[in-house]
């Protein structure tokens, strides 16, 4: 089992980022589960959400303590919450940054999403878009396969941008 | 017992022979009736036929009937035990 | 067809293949997505059905009443304090003996407020003549579901049927899960003592104590012949859309000595503990009660007991736990975890097996 | 109108002597005739229908809980407009459950649209259970919870659900049946929820002698303390005797001193209902020439 864990802010999309990888896995013929944290999360507050992917059907549905990556959708957020905790030895970090951060101990993928949302004006009631472009990085990364990642981004979003925001991104992540 | 839910059906008597409630018995004198009904259409319990008849097994003795009577055709008459 | 999608939008899905004719609802985090699927499935034309905007609960169980009462399908969906704002409707309801399919979000009851999942709301409804299933995945959301509609419409039940599904935990998960076309899987609805304009009566008259214990009587009646007819009704499921469901799920119990006993999700994520136990040494296994009203007392021979409750009975126990007792004569280890969303691992439901004391009680997180 | 002969209330009901609800019912029923289901609430008639396994009513009655009528009646009226049946929904419920525990069903069914008729009638207590205050008691009216009278004024119903604006709402009167009965068939006529208040002087609640039912509800009409009314599309018409009311009344004294309810009335109080009175009027005379 591969499991996910990622980190945004309310109103990020994180929620609906989360969703959209456990269901670009679901047409790669996995099985998945993507599950929102609630609790009282409002616009701008850290919100946590999972991601399972396997090849049986998933049995679990606590939270996972121990992911195999972790996805930091805002990088500030790791100023407020520990990211890592939990993290497997091996486990790996995706951070949507400007600066490319690296975190010490383990392999890391930054990549500046919010520049690639703005420079396509990609806005959403203020809110750079992120889930397009991640999904193409994540994609990158062979979590998830190019042609379920293009078939998720088609039959979610109508803009055409989105398509090239996740182009960029697959192409911006370094392997 | 297959029925599912209590369901009673329509028929006389349902709160049973509601005449022996009287005290007071309506009684016409008709001489004085000029049939103008209103008895009927004020009888709450329907007990006044079409034909002006009080079914005394159901008329409990109300005395609307009298008392809207405007020929003063009817009076209230002490039951008799 | 396979599709993926939230446990609320399987339920949602299910009562759209299963065609009500009237659904009446109030929005409740967390089943709100529900309503709001139906209210779509309705404004796009996917559902021909009337959707009533109540303004509470009471009146959307009320109005599945007035709806259900005059022969046709009905569904309704709640949570929580909705659930128990409609608690006089659900006796009103099941003493009808009107098949309404509600579903039933599982959260906790305020103080304070939390809506996290929690069994009490579903629990304190055992005694008002709804039947009960409990459901672990987004796939047996929708299956249960639809099988409602025709067990509790089934002349011989006529009874309603509530659909329980952990708030969040399952109400919110997305996972993968498979329609189908129901078509005569549902048979219409016949409700014998539907309102007849030409027969007229005096529904639900006042009803005097030597007649009404038979009513009562009856209702039981529904329910012991609704036992049966789930098992006719999984069996049909089965051979017509090839999953298959039991009374109860029992999980690598044939040589346990030790099996764990829960409800909803926690009754899919212990079968991951046993798999643990297991590679222990453990002789471990695990049954997932589904239906809590009928109560069907499972086989267990003998074997060391752990009750997992997300609901408490004050002043008395676990109700689980306590029914499995009073029922089977087991001393089982009763734990209860997960109240208010409490977060309860696979690891954590190990370790009740690993520290069980049969016949003591165990609240997870505060005797520990 | 000609009301119709036929009965729907079969002799008869377990209803008081003089039963201003049963006398209500009667031409409620033959307005509607026999294409009606009345959704009746815990309240007198839910009583008085008779016990299992015979009743006195001769049209399907659904009895339901206290609070949900309303409710109930709207899942009804969806249902038989879904199967294509124009079936008459009516609910007929007492003022407790109206006013009191059965207003935020009320309000949600008018505010939905809801195709049906909702009666309060208004015997201005609970007089079910042995006459306990309600909100539609009057001040100075003592009841079982009221033993010193009661010293608030009775709720506004009408003002409540006029400002929901339903199609047709009416005050009618057990007094007036002819009134009473012109008005039901004329809110059966529109599709859409339709509201009546009717007022029904209750003997052994009110305390007065049986035979004094008819008479206490044209001293009311003619006191002003009841006026019959219909408001159409927003159009205010004052009906039947209301009309002589609304330019010449007799005092409330006339209407307070025959009932025993009132025997603890103060004189300011009866002034204040007096004042009452005159504001209503003044108000209804307003709407009526187009001025409010």
């Amino acid at each position: 089992m591969f499991e996910i864990r990622l980190h945004s802010r309310g109103g990020q999309g994180g929620v609906t980022a989360a969703k959209l990888i456990a269901y670009a896995a679901f047409l790669d013929g996995k099985y998945a589960t993507a599950t929102p944290l609630y609790g009282a999360e409002r616009r701008g507050a850290p919100v946590v959400s999972f991601i399972r992917i396997d090849d049986e059907p998933i049995r679990i549905y606590s939270q996972i303590r121990n992911p195999d990556l972790v996805i930091v959708l805002d990088e500030s957020i790791m100023q407020l919450v520990d990211v890592l905790n939990g993290i497997k030895p091996e486990g790996k970090v995706f951070i949507n940054s400007q600066g490319g951060t690296e975190v010490e101990g383990h392999q890391t993928y930054p990549v500046d999403l919010t520049s690639i949302s703005l420079s396509l004006d990609l806005v959403l009631a203020g809110n750079p878009i992120l889930n397009t472009p991640l999904i193409g990085a994540i994609a990158k990364m062979g979590i998830i396969s190019q042609d379920s990642a293009k078939q998720v981004i088609a039959e979610t979003f109508r803009d055409e941008r989105n398509v090239e925001a996740a182009l960029r991104a697959y192409e911006e992540l370094k392997i | 017992m297959s029925a599912k839910l209590a369901i009673s059906r329509p028929g006389e008597g349902a709160a049973g022979k509601t005449g022996t409630w009287r005290t007071f018995r309506p009684e016409i004198d008709l001489e004085k009736c000029n049939k103008c009904g209103l008895c009927r259409l004020y009888c709450p319990d329907a007990a006044i036929s079409v034909d002006l008849v009080i079914d005394l097994d159901y008329c409990k003795g109300c005395g609307i009937c009298a008392e809207e009577c405007p020929k003063k055709a009817l009076t209230m008459i002490r039951e008799e035990d | 067809m396979l599709t993926f999608g939230t446990g609320n939008k399987a339920v949602a899905m299910a009562v759209r293949d299963a065609k009500p004719v009237v659904v009446a609802a109030y929005p409740i985090t967390p089943q709100t997505e529900i309503v709001e699927e139906i209210a779509n499935f309705v404004t796009e034309g996917s559902l021909a059905a009337r959707y009533i905007p109540v303004e509470s609960e009471h009146s959307s169980m009320a109005a599945c009443i007035g709806a259900a009462a005059t022969g046709v399908r009905t569904f309704t969906a709640t949570s929580s304090h909705g659930l128990v704002y409609m608690c006089e409707m659900m006796h009103m309801s099941a003493g009808a003996r009107l098949p309404i399919v509600m579903a039933n979000a599982n959260r906790a009851l305020g103080p304070g407020w939390n809506i996290g999942a929690e069994h009490s709301d579903s629990i304190s409804m055992r005694d008002t003549g709804w039947l009960q299933v409990y459901v672990s995945t987004v796939q047996e959301a929708y299956d249960a579901t639809l099988m409602a509609f025709r067990i509790a419409e089934h002349t011989d039940v006529l009874l309603p049927v509530m659909i329980n599904l952990d708030g969040f935990l399952l109400t919110h998960i997305t996972q993968t899960f498979e329609t189908v076309e129901p078509g005569d899987f549902i048979p219409p609805i016949a409700t014998p003592h539907a309102i007849d304009i030409n027969n007229p009566g005096g529904y639900g008259t006042l009803t005097p104590g030597n007649t009404h214990f038979k009513f009562r009587h009856d209702i039981e009646r529904g329910m012991q012949a609704s036992i049966p007819v789930i098992v006719e009704t999984e069996a049909e499921f089965s051979r017509r859309f090839g999953r298959e469901y039991h009374l109860y799920e029992e999980y690598r119990c044939e040589d346990a000595d030790v099996v764990i006993i829960a409800m909803g999700t926690l009754g899919k994520e212990m079968e991951v503990a046993v798999d643990i136990l297991r590679e222990e040494g453990t002789r471990a296994g695990a049954i997932r009660m589904r239906w809590f009203r009928p109560f069907i007392t499972p086989e267990l021979n003998g074997k060391d007991v752990v009750v997992i409750d997300r609901d408490y009975s004050f002043g008395y126990g676990g109700v689980l736990a306590g029914e499995l007792q009073a029922k089977s004569g087991c001393q089982p280890f009763s734990v209860i975890a997960g109240l208010g969303g409490q977060e309860v691992t696979y690891d954590d439901i190990a370790e009740f097996v690993r520290i069980r004391r049969p016949g003591t009680e165990h609240w997870f997180g505060v005797d520990d | 109108m000609a009301i119709p002969d036929e009965e729907f209330l079969l002799k008869t009901t377990s209803a008081c002597a003089g039963c201003p609800s049963s006398l209500i019912l009667r031409y409620v029923t033959k307005a509607a005739g026999a294409d009606t289901v009345l959704v009746i609430p815990a309240c007198c008639t839910s009583v008085i229908q008779g016990v299992y396994p015979t009743t006195a009513m001769n049209l399907p009655v659904y009895n339901v809980a206290f609070a949900s009528a309303a409710a109930v009646a709207s899942g009804m009226s969806e249902a038989f407009r879904a199967e294509g049946k124009k079936t008459n929904v009516i609910c007929y419920a007492g003022d407790g459950g109206t006013i009191d525990i059965g207003i935020q069903a009320l309000s949600g069914a008018l505010e939905r649209g809801t195709d049906f008729l909702y009666i309060c009638y208004d015997n201005e207590a609970y007089s079910n259970t042995g006459m306990q205050r309600s909100g539609a008691t009057p001040l100075g009216a003592v009841t079982t919870t009221t033993p010193g009278g009661k010293k608030d004024h009775k709720k506004d119903l009408d003002a409540i659900v006029a400002a929901h604006n339903p199609v047709y709402q009416a005050t009618a009167c057990a007094a007036y049946p002819q009134d009473l009965y012109n008005k039901v068939e004329k809110a059966l006529s529109i599709p859409g929820p339709k509201f009546m208040h009717i007022l029904a002087p209750c003997p052994p609640g009110w305390r007065f002698p049986s035979e004094k039912t008819v008479e206490m509800g044209k001293l009311a009409v003619k006191a002003g303390l009841w006026v019959l009314y219909e408001r159409e599309n927003g159009k205010l018409t004052i009906t039947g005797a209301s009309k002589a009311a609304m330019k010449k009344r007799i005092p409330v004294e006339d209407y307070l001193s025959v009932q025993g309810r009132f025997r603890k009335i103060t004189a300011e109080e009866t002034a204040e209902v007096q004042k009452t009175v005159e504001d209503t009027i003044a108000r209804l005379q307003r709407e009526v020439d187009g001025i409010c």
